[in-house]
């Protein structure tokens, strides 16, 4: 399940998309509007992508994931628009037979994702303000 | 050749568009459209310097060809999750 | 949440229960009764466990957890009795600001789970042999 | 003093009970309540090496004394999870 949606996230269906018998073991990241940041207070956050390169990024990492790691699945699902508190902009499941490879590839995916995929956030803050969030690291995305 | 730039986010802020529209030359590549962009745009050239060029959904260099009908988009620093 | 159950887990309930505003991360792992096991196939799992130390273990790993990494809320529910093919028989969910700190205090619960906390795992094959599962490590567990 | 000690899965089975009950002289500790086990039960000499044992749950170690009333397990490797 690779998918960008703009409705509220089904994180349940997320989770489900990725259990198997094969599988003793998943792990799921649900990344979501935190109300405090650096002492500012947020009143929601807007995500805006480039639809068929956000897909086509996610695919990717969701190819590399299954060669580097002995996982069974893994699902990919960001939101856009805007994402009010405690919503869930981004899930991430994994499921693998052991417990260490669902850990390292879903921490990998969103690790990475944050990186190299085409999608911006914008902080609306509760006194009005807005402002695209710069990562800490301003350098150029590079090839993967 | 006639070429269009994608822009997203500060970018498509910053220029007050969705897309940017010019003349470039046949086998011009990443880093000659960001002078010319740097050239036509002078307000976008800090996010320019540290922005990446997309060709056909993919991550280019700026060495990398520019040929015509190449999907072309401006990637401000990503900031998703 | 700290809940020992002997019915199936929802575990959709454990994720929300770390749910908050002041978090954007939180990860849910869930392990489930796995067919296959080194080439032999597993019926279904049966779980036992003494249960007041049980709980007692598992109240103090969310204490130590808490202390030791900035996260908001962890829950972990353990299933009893025999758990079938594919179904969850233990759901470790934590919430934090930032999401290392989830990622890490959720893979150390369940990592020191496996060690300390008084549950002990039989396995019963298809053949209908049945046999109680020996950790790795055989030695005796350390005072935490 | 009378204790009982409370046995769960391989060690419950082994030993066909629920738990174990016997005499045991006052200051003793958990090495003293292995050996005692070894003797009236050898066939459980190997589970034991390797099992903790519980005190009011929680582990004790070989030196943990034994008084009157303590909550006594024994605790072959654990595999939950």
């Amino acid at each position: 399940m690779i998918e960008i949606v703009d409705t509220k996230i089904d994180v349940e269906a997320v989770r489900k998309s990725v259990e198997s018998q094969i599988c003793g073991a998943a792990v799921l990241f649900t990344g979501s509007t935190r109300r405090f940041t650096c002492g500012r207070e947020t009143e929601k956050l807007f995500y805006e992508c480039y639809p068929s390169m956000a897909l086509a990024k996610m695919r990717e990492l969701h190819q590399i994931a299954c060669q580097r790691w002995d996982i069974h699945a893994c699902s990919i699902v960001h939101r856009i628009g805007e994402v009010d508190l405690g919503e869930v902009s981004i899930a991430v499941a994994t499921s693998s037979p052991h417990r260490k490879n669902s850990f390292e590839s879903a921490q990998w995916l969103i690790d990475t994702l944050k990186k190299t995929v085409p999608i911006w956030k914008k902080e609306i803050w509760t006194d009005g303000s807005t402002e695209w969030v710069h990562p800490d690291n301003n350098s150029p995305q590079q090839p993967m | 050749m006639n070429i269009k730039v994608q822009l997203f986010a500060e970018a498509r802020e910053f220029a007050g568009a969705l897309e940017l529209e010019f003349d470039l030359e046949l086998g011009s590549t990443v880093l000659d459209l960001k002078d010319k962009l740097i050239r036509d745009y002078p307000q976008l050239e800090s996010l320019i310097q540290r922005s990446s060029f997309a060709l056909n959904d993919d991550y280019g260099t700026d060495e990398s060809e520019i040929t015509e009908g190449t999907e072309l988009a401006m990637i401000p620093p990503v900031s998703g999750g």
